[in-house]
């Protein structure tokens, strides 16, 4: 069951990565990292009831709140709205 | 009991100067002096007690190595003492030489890298000398950068960019020994390094050695430096030169010394050393446009100066070393200081704009002259007896090759005192520009500076002032089982 | 040949690097000092989350250097960027109402998460720094979303100095009363309970604020300083 | 319209309820300590964060609003199940079909909130993606366009979500 | 209840994958955009769900989590669609309609 | 292969640490070079971390299930990361201010042209 | 305690006489005038006393400063005092109305209080202390003048420090070997010392006190500085400054390494002292050339200076009792002759504003005073029987012969002849011959600057006559340090040694002069004109066409001139200009870009990193 989890996860992630990383606009890029960042946070949270451990949920909104705002970022970046 | 607040006071009055400026901006700018004096007096009091015995305070209450150390041997108290008196009197200085600018933050940032000082010469533990050293650093980057105008911004960044990636050295040695040892107390790794295998500690060393040798001015690793000490505003060049190279050094003397047992590369360490000195001397000579890059690269020939005599590695040289290190930071932070107004007077930092300002600043220049003398090594001043005492421990190796080493640094002495007696020639006795406008420096230029002359001279006519700190800490940090017996207790 | 030569002295480098960790095995229990801080750390601190205690109570100069350094950073940029160019540059472009208005909403809950995560230090992953770095971005949020928005950097700097200064007076008070700097001098409490641990609550508040309020400084020194 | 001073009363309690029942929720416990941490944090927050929170304040409590609300989130998650089966039947399809555009639709939510949510919502919900909001028109990227014209795509795309968002923040 | 919470687990990782899988398959920033929103939106809000579902402790935390990823996912969206657009990336050759082209907000011109 | 498989952590950062220090080593953009400075501090730190990483062990906070202290990897790597991060953080900034500065007053950011202090 | 009370009379009065002069300048004379001669006072009380003592301890060095009186520093002590006291007063009209004369005074009488300082240390370290102190006083007082004098300002200071330098670690390697740099200590554990060792502390010393002396290749620092000081300093720095390095060898050698340790000093044939000897010989013959070829008054003298340190070089360099008397007392008369022609140069240009040689002449009746000073000086200079010079010499050329040594008497001897034509040319140039028209109204100096002249006039003709006065001091000296005695009378010395009657010179003189002045007045052929009353071809010549003497020697000049280009002084030029170049070359290093300095760390770290492969251990 966990094998089957891990692997969707792990083929969304890697199919994000691949379209960050062919591109062809900056853009795409921005779009796969985003989309990978959401999918981390959902293993995150999976990995911590893999581990037991409750901790990993504060790290996971924390590291949604931080992706969050760093894609906007991103975003305003590229219309030249810093 | 009171130890801590070396490292307490400074950081409370960093922090507090907001609200001081609450009541009043002017009175904020004084804050640093006031805490720099508090720390003086503290350590001057501290004196007695440190003779007799290492101070060892935790911090946090835990028996060591298992919280962070504070170390207050003779060494690092000498040094403190120092580091809060050329602090005070550049803090003086800078209320009136700082004109332009958020000076507020001006003074919280010379404050911050005098207590990333202080903390490096007290602290017991790596990893905080690594972060006290950070403080120091980016206090460093960020005053270089003070005035904003294109030679500061330059020299900040290539000083920055250089600084980290010694930063990163730093870590990664510290990541090494950590992963070795499983401690970061420097007396408990120093304890475990006989254990370990060479070849791990030589790289270990190394990645430290350049990582503090590059705040150290170490050739080939000092090219910041020139940069940096030319291009901040003065006040600042003289905490640099006077404070900052220094304490870069303590931190390689201590890790060669203490944390390692590295008998081995000392001869290197002294090789190295020449070299600096070599090379900054005759960079220096052939300076004749700035004259605060000339002292700049004279800083770097005198910390290989101070570089090699760490490299006899006897308890007399390490005494030289330090010696020479203590005049250092008194005269070049003077001349920095004398040369700040100058520069601010006359309108230019070039050398042939100083002459004849002898007789329009008579003052700033006598005492410059004091200091330049003592740079020299020229008695009755006090970089005299510690040049004597560097030569001294050189010879009593008795070994023919560093009776070389020893010709090669008077040559650089000879090449040093070329162009320093150039500029004294330029101060007094050629004919001015128009120099009619010129006035003599403010007092609180003049009183930090006159202050300064005085100890130098003080020094050379009465060493004993010092000798016995000096002899104290030259045997705190050569003896390392002393130290680690300190730390840790009797074993 | 600048890239030849780089290549070169890394690979020396990398030679020095391989040599040195095939001593520390990847994985290996080699604590020392650490192992003593998982045995004693909750009876001597109080905190759970033994980083914190390593943290804030073991290795807290560290922590009051590192909070320092921030501030360093903190000043030196304000210092450089001093006075920022304010004003509206035109050709920045505004963001649009859905960012604005989710700007709007968030920035409040985000705070209070920054909140929560600090205060919990003890008991969670979380601590002052992490706490301080959610509550900055919820300021960089807000200059994300807004062409005009502009920090009271003279509050900001007062949170930053009394927060730092509290920092140190708490390590003195410390010294005053057990008799060490940045002594954990109050009672330890049960553990798991948000009061406990002594004063590392207390410190990881103070660290918090100033954390949040040096990089909210910074950010707003970055982003106000853009002149195009 | 209440004072301005009444309404900023309000805005400021409808925020700290909402922080403090978050907190709560983050805590995951109600032991005294962490309430009062809490209500003190939450009161310190909302103070500075009001302003920006919300500018209706408790009048968002009314019964009728959270009555729209609560018959909303199935309806929202029910569109949202058809959407991402929708896009997972184009992902999937060997020929991938669509035919994508963009589109302008109108609204009549007059709140930024409103406007927020209906945005939101649309992006979330079968073949659209919000790109842009001007005044009263939002600009559409539509996956499959089915019509050009602004009231028929209005109709298509808006409205579906429009009626109940104006009960919840009217 | 845990079976239950697994098999939403199951669903949610499975849209994750077809999220990435549009990602990946979409011809342009647009259309990626549109799958990367939705299904992983969705994705990771069931996973997360999912995971509350078989902890019941956990639940609201992760409820928290959840709902902050719905609200703020379509946002960056959003932000990145516009822009996108703003720096003038290109639709897919099959776009059949491009409103936005001559609409005065699209240019950010709009006042405050 | 199996060698830099379990070693990986240690691959990893000391590969982010060469590649940092390659981009300072020769890339002539300011910014890359800084960006190549924040590689080589990303790299130290996943070394620190490599380092205290122990087999088998998790984060080494306690739970009210009580873990076997045994199991914790080692705490105080993790609060040097947490410093060097900040410090890292610290740094970033001061760079890129300086870099606003140094590019309002030489129009440029490539190192072979800011070459205003030499000798 | 009365010797550091010198000290602190000499150091103190310096400051002293700054601040007294800031507060109100007519004293400042004075003042200066009385701390230059209170040491002499008091010395002259000590006449023949020894004294030791501590004063002070740099503990962490081990090293106890202390202070001592023998009679060598006495006897160098009375010379510095003296000279350095009528300098001071010459100096208060010469002086009068120049800028900065409080700094002119005060370093004045540093460099004197160093001088005594250095004659009377007891040990190494005060030695180098007050000798480095001496260096950059005196570097500050060549200085002084601005212009040209930076540029020889710098030449001394960097050769002094050269100098020092060789010193400083000679002192250091003394104090390692043998714990300890009392001079009495030293003298004793130096018995023991390897010839090998003795030679290298020896010539350690030599360059200081060698480039100090102006010894032959070390001496191209002299001209320019000694023609660029002022000229009451000129007058201290060639008569006795220089002479400190001669003090400084002669003390080395007899005092700390002895005859016994000197003579192991040889190889076959050559021996130290030997090579010493032939420097002296060709220190003496070099500088005849260009001395001759001068046509600036100072730097003329100045390179007699040169000339006549390789006269007292000589002399100790035979090492025997007559030698070192004689070297010893030309010392002291050199320093008397140049000081007074030094003065009379500077009382010329005082009132002239020149002293090029070519604009100067027929002085003579304006200015009678001078006159008389530099004509007795140069007589000395030359040493004419019946003044001080002639004694000396004769102690030189006779233990020359006696020791069988004609090559090094020939050279001796050529020297004398030299000195006879340069000592001609200044005296002729500057009062002979023609007045220029523009010096018609000039008059004498003041008397502030016409006692010391006549002062030091009567010196030399004092110790001409009664040489035994000095003799007997350095007969003391002899004494003192172990060595045979050279017998003495008021007159000159008994038969025993090579007998010297300097009554039986001045009678024998006095003949000679009555029959010149009995056969000149029968001839009848002279008559006295005025000074403008001249005639060429029965022509009287106008004013304009006067013949001045113009380029003296100017046939040998354009013969000699091409070949005595100082040769040496070139080669320092050549070394300082090619170092210049290569520092050149090196600062180059900081090329300004950032990543050839991150490449260096890099390369740092990446050295130590092979180093530590290679095997290399901490
Ligand atoms: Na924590
Ligand atoms: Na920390």
């Amino acid at each position: 069951m966990w094998f089957v989890y891990f692997s969707f996860i792990a083929a969304g992630i890697a199919l994000c990565l691949l379209r960050a990383a062919k591109g062809p606009t900056s853009s795409d890029r921005i779009v796969g990292i985003d989309a990978m960042v959401t999918i981390s946070i959902a293993l995150m949270v999976l990995l911590g009831r893999f581990f037991g451990r409750y901790i990993y949920l504060d790290v996971s909104l924390v590291y949604a709140v931080l992706a969050f705002i760093g894609v906007l970022a991103v975003a305003r970046y590229l219309e030249r709205g810093l | 009991m009171v130890a801590p607040l070396l490292i307490a006071i400074p950081f409370l009055a960093a922090f507090a100067v907001p609200l001081f400026s609450l009541i009043s901006k002017r009175i904020s700018y004084y804050i640093p002096a006031l805490a720099l004096f508090a720390n003086l007096v503290i350590s001057l009091v501290l004196i007695p007690r440190v003779m007799s015995e290492t101070i060892v305070v935790s911090i946090g209450g835990f028996p060591p190595p298992f919280c962070i150390n504070l170390v207050v041997g003779p060494v690092g108290l000498l040094l403190a003492i120092i580091i809060s008196l050329i602090g005070l009197l550049v803090s003086i200085y800078g209320v009136n030489y700082i004109k332009e600018g958020p000076k507020d933050k001006y003074h919280m940032l010379l404050l911050a890298l005098l207590a990333g000082a202080t903390g490096m010469v007290l602290t017991g533990d790596i990893f905080n000398l690594f972060v006290f050293f950070e403080i120091l650093s980016l206090a460093s980057y960020a005053l270089t950068a003070y005035n904003r105008d294109r030679a500061g911004t330059e020299a900040a960044i290539k000083y920055l960019i250089q600084g980290s990636i010694g930063s990163a050295f730093i870590l990664i040695g510290i990541a090494f020994l950590y992963g070795m040892f499983g401690t970061l107390s420097m007396a408990d790794i120093a304890s475990k390094v006989g254990g370990a295998d060479p070849g791990f500690l030589f790289v270990s060393l190394a990645l430290l050695i350049t990582g503090f040798g590059i705040e150290a001015a170490i050739f080939p690793l000092n090219a910041w430096l020139p940069d940096a000490h030319s291009s901040a505003p003065s006040s600042v060049s003289a905490i640099l030169s006077g404070i900052a190279i220094e304490t870069g050094a303590y931190a390689v003397a201590r890790i060669l010394y203490t944390v390692f047992d590295s008998d081995g590369i000392m001869l290197l360490i002294a090789v190295v050393g020449l070299i600096t000195l070599l090379i900054g001397e005759m960079s220096a000579f052939r300076q004749r446009e700035d004259i605060k890059r000339l002292l700049a690269y004279s800083s770097i020939g005198q910390m290989g100066l101070i570089l090699f005599a760490f490299g006899i590695a006897t308890r007399a040289g390490v005494f030289a070393a330090l010696f020479q290190l203590l005049n250092h930071m008194l005269a070049k932070s003077l001349l920095f200081l004398a040369v700040g107004y100058m520069i601010y007077r006359v309108g230019s930092k070039k050398l042939s704009a100083f002459s004849g300002l002898g007789k329009r600043m008579p003052v700033s220049s006598f005492v410059a002259t004091i200091a330049v003398f003592s740079l020299v090594g020229l008695p009755p001043f006090a970089g005299f007896m510690s040049k004597f005492s560097v030569v001294r421990a050189a010879l009593a190796l008795k070994d023919p090759m560093f009776l070389w080493f020893v010709v090669l640094m008077l040559i650089a002495t000879v090449i040093e005192a070329g162009y320093f007696f150039r500029i004294i020639q330029n101060l007094f006795f050629k004919s001015g520009n128009s120099l009619e406008e010129v006035k003599e420096a403010p007092l609180s230029c003049l009183v930090p500076i006159s202050v300064l002359a005085a100890l130098i001279l003080i020094i050379g006519v009465y060493p004993q002032l010092v000798s016995g700190i000096l002899d104290a800490a030259a045997q705190g940090l050569v003896e390392r089982t002393a130290y680690i017996q300190y730390v840790l207790g009797v074993p | 040949m600048r890239k030849f030569v780089s290549v070169i002295l890394l690979g020396f480098i990398a030679a020095g690097f391989f040599f040195a960790l095939s001593d520390i095995p990847f994985g290996d229990d080699r604590m020392g000092v650490a192992k003593y801080y998982i045995e004693n750390g909750i009876a001597q601190t109080g905190a759970v989350n033994i980083v914190t205690s390593v943290v804030v109570n073991y290795r807290a100069l560290d922590t009051l250097g590192e909070v320092t350094v921030l501030f360093v950073a903190s000043l030196g940029l304000g210092a450089l960027l001093y006075p920022g160019n304010r004003g509206v540059d035109e050709e920045k472009q505004r963001a649009s109402l859905i960012v604005r208005t989710g700007a709007r909403i968030l920035f409040p809950l985000i705070l209070l998460f920054g909140a929560y995560i600090f205060v919990h230090g003890h008991l969670t992953p979380g601590g002052g720094f992490q706490g301080g770095a959610v509550i900055a971005s919820a300021f960089l949020l807000q200059y994300l979303a807004h062409r005009h928005y502009q920090l009271d950097r003279r509050q900001f700097s007062l949170v930053e100095s009394g927060s730092g200064a509290a920092f140190v007076l708490v390590g003195l008070l410390g010294l005053a009363v057990g008799g060490y700097f940045l002594n954990n001098f109050i009672g330890k409490g049960v553990p798991y309970s948000l009061f406990s641990a002594g004063v590392i609550p207390i410190l990881y508040v103070a660290i918090g604020l100033k954390v949040g309020a040096e990089l909210a400084g910074i950010v707003a020194g970055l982003m106000e300083s853009r002149s195009g | 319209m209440p004072k301005k001073s009444e309404r900023s009363v309000s805005r400021y309690l409808f925020t700290f309820v909402v922080l403090l029942s978050l907190w709560l929720i983050l805590v995951n416990t109600l032991a005294w300590e962490e309430v009062l941490t809490g209500a003190v944090l939450a009161a310190s927050v909302a103070a500075i964060g009001h302003t920006y929170f919300t500018r209706r304040g408790l009048s968002h409590f009314g019964p009728k609003k959270l009555f729209y609300l609560i018959i909303y989130i199935p309806v929202f998650f029910w569109e949202v199940v058809k959407a991402n089966l929708d896009v997972a039947y184009r992902v999937l399809h060997p020929k991938m079909p669509i035919k994508p555009g963009i589109v302008l639709i109108k609204t009549e939510l007059k709140s930024d909130t409103g406007k927020l949510a209906l945005a939101n919502s649309i992006t979330l919900t079968p073949g659209t993606l919000t790109m842009d909001i001007a005044g009263d028109n939002l600009l559409i990227h539509w996956i499959n366009v089915k019509s050009t014209e602004p009231e028929e795509a209005t109709r298509l795309i808006g409205s579906r979500f429009e009626r109940y968002l104006r009960g919840i923040l009217s | 209840m845990e079976i239950f919470g697994d098999v939403v687990i199951g669903v949610g990782s499975v849209f994750l994958f077809l999220g990435g899988l549009g990602i990946f398959r979409f011809p342009d920033v647009y259309n990626r955009l549109q799958a990367g929103t939705k299904c992983t939106t969705l994705g990771a809000f069931l996973t997360i769900i999912g995971v509350g579902i078989t902890k019941p402790d956990w639940f609201l935390k992760t409820l928290i989590i959840a709902v902050f990823i719905l609200l703020t996912n379509p946002i960056s969206a959003h932000a990145l669609a516009r822009a996108s657009y703003k720096v003038g990336v290109k639709l897919w050759a099959g776009t059949v309609v491009d409103r936005c082209k001559d609409f005065e907000g699209c240019r950010g011109t709009e006042e405050e | 292969m199996e060698a830099l498989y379990s070693n990986m952590y240690y691959v990893g950062a000391g590969a982010l640490i060469l590649v940092g220090l390659y981009i300072i080593l020769v890339k002539s953009n300011l910014i890359k070079v800084i960006i190549g400075i924040h590689l080589l501090d990303t790299g130290v730190n996943v070394l620190l971390v490599a380092v205290g990483y122990i087999k088998g062990g998790t984060a080494p906070i306690f739970t009210r299930t009580s873990l076997a202290p045994t199991q914790f990897v080692d705490p105080i790597p993790q609060a040097l990361v947490l410093t060097a991060i900040v410090i890292g953080v610290g740094v970033l900034a001061l760079a890129l201010s300086i870099v606003v500065k140094l590019y309002e007053n030489y129009g440029t950011l490539d190192v072979r042209k800011i070459k205003g202090l030499k000798w | 305690m009365i010797m550091v009370s010198i000290l602190l009379i000499a150091f103190v009065g310096a400051g002293g006489t700054c601040l007294v002069g800031r507060g109100n300048p007519r004293f400042r004379g004075l003042v200066a005038s009385l701390v230059a001669f209170l040491p002499l006072i008091i010395l002259a009380f000590l006449y023949g006393r020894v004294i030791s003592i501590d004063y002070a301890s740099v503990p962490f060095l081990d090293i106890g400063l202390s202070l001592r009186l023998t009679p060598l520093s006495w006897f160098f002590g009375i010379a510095i005092a003296a000279l350095g006291g009528l300098a001071i007063v010459f100096s208060i009209s010469y002086m009068q109305g120049k800028e900065r004369l409080n700094y002119y005074y005060s370093m004045m009488l540093l460099v004197n209080a160093s001088m005594l300082g250095i004659v009377l240390s007891g040990d190494f370290l005060s030695f180098y202390i007050f000798w480095e102190i001496m260096s950059w006083s005196t570097y500050l007082l060549i200085s002084y003048r601005g212009k040209q004098a930076l540029g020889a300002g710098l030449k001394y200071i960097i050769m002094s420090i050269i100098g020092s330098s060789a010193m400083l670690l000679a002192i250091g390697s003394l104090y390692i070997s043998y714990g300890t740099l009392e001079i009495p200590s030293l003298a004793t554990a130096l018995q023991g010392a390897s010839a090998w060792y003795a030679l290298f502390v020896l010539l350690m010393f030599t360059i200081a006190f060698g480039i100090k002396n102006a010894i032959l290749p070390l001496h191209t620092w002299l001209p320019d500085a000694h023609s660029e000081a002022v000229s009451p300093f000129s007058a201290i720095l060639s008569g006795i400054l220089v002479r400190m390095g001669l003090y400084g060898l002669f003390l080395l050698m007899f005092s700390v390494l002895g005859l016994n340790t000197l003579n192991r000093l040889s190889y076959g044939a050559i021996s130290f002292n030997l090579v010493l000897s032939w420097v002296g010989a060709l220190t003496i013959l070099f500088p005849i050339f260009i001395a001759v070829l001068q046509d600036d008054a100072k730097r003329l003298i100045a390179w007699s200076s040169i000339g006549h340190g390789g006269y007292m070089i000589l002399g100790i360099g035979v090492a025997t009792t007559l030698g070192i008397a004689g070297g010893l007392f030309h010392a002291l008369n050199y320093a008397i002759c140049v000081a007074l022609l030094f003065l009379a140069v500077g009382a010329v240009e005082y009132r002239t504003g020149t002293r090029d040689l070519n604009k100067l002449g027929g002085l003579m009746k304006r200015m009678p005073i001078t006159f008389t000073g530099a004509l007795i000086g140069s007589m000395g200079l030359i040493g004419i029987p019946l003044t001080n010079g002639f004694i000396s010499k004769w102690l030189i050329y006779k233990t020359l012969i006696l020791s069988r040594y004609p090559f090094l008497a020939f050279a001796a001897l050529i020297g004398t002849w030299g000195t006879v034509l340069y000592g001609y040319k200044l005296v002729h140039n500057v009062f002979l011959g023609q007045l220029p028209e523009q010096y018609k109204e000039i008059e004498e100096v003041p008397w502030t600057m016409r006692v010391p002249m006549i002062v030091l006039s009567g010196f030399v003709v004092l110790f001409g006559v009664l040489p035994g006065i000095p003799l007997k001091a350095i007969s003391v000296i002899q004494t003192h340090l172990g060595m045979t005695r050279l017998e003495t009378s008021l007159f000159g010395m008994p038969k025993a040694i090579g007998e010297l009657n300097t009554l039986n010179i001045f009678f024998a003189l006095l003949v000679a002069g009555l029959i010149a002045y009995a056969a000149f007045s029968a001839s009848r052929r002279s008559r006295r004109v005025s000074q403008y009353d001249n005639y060429a071809a029965g022509a009287r010549v106008p004013v304009g066409g006067y013949q001045h003497s113009v380029r003296f020697y100017d046939q040998a000049d354009r013969i000699i001139r091409p070949y005595l280009r100082d040769r040496i002084d070139d080669f320092y030029g050549w070394i300082a200009t090619q170092s210049t170049a290569f520092f050149e070359q090196l600062r180059k290093i900081y090329t300004g870009n950032i990543n050839t300095y991150a490449t260096w760390i890099v390369l740092f770290v990446a050295v130590l990193i092979f180093m530590g492969l290679l095997g290399w251990r901490i």
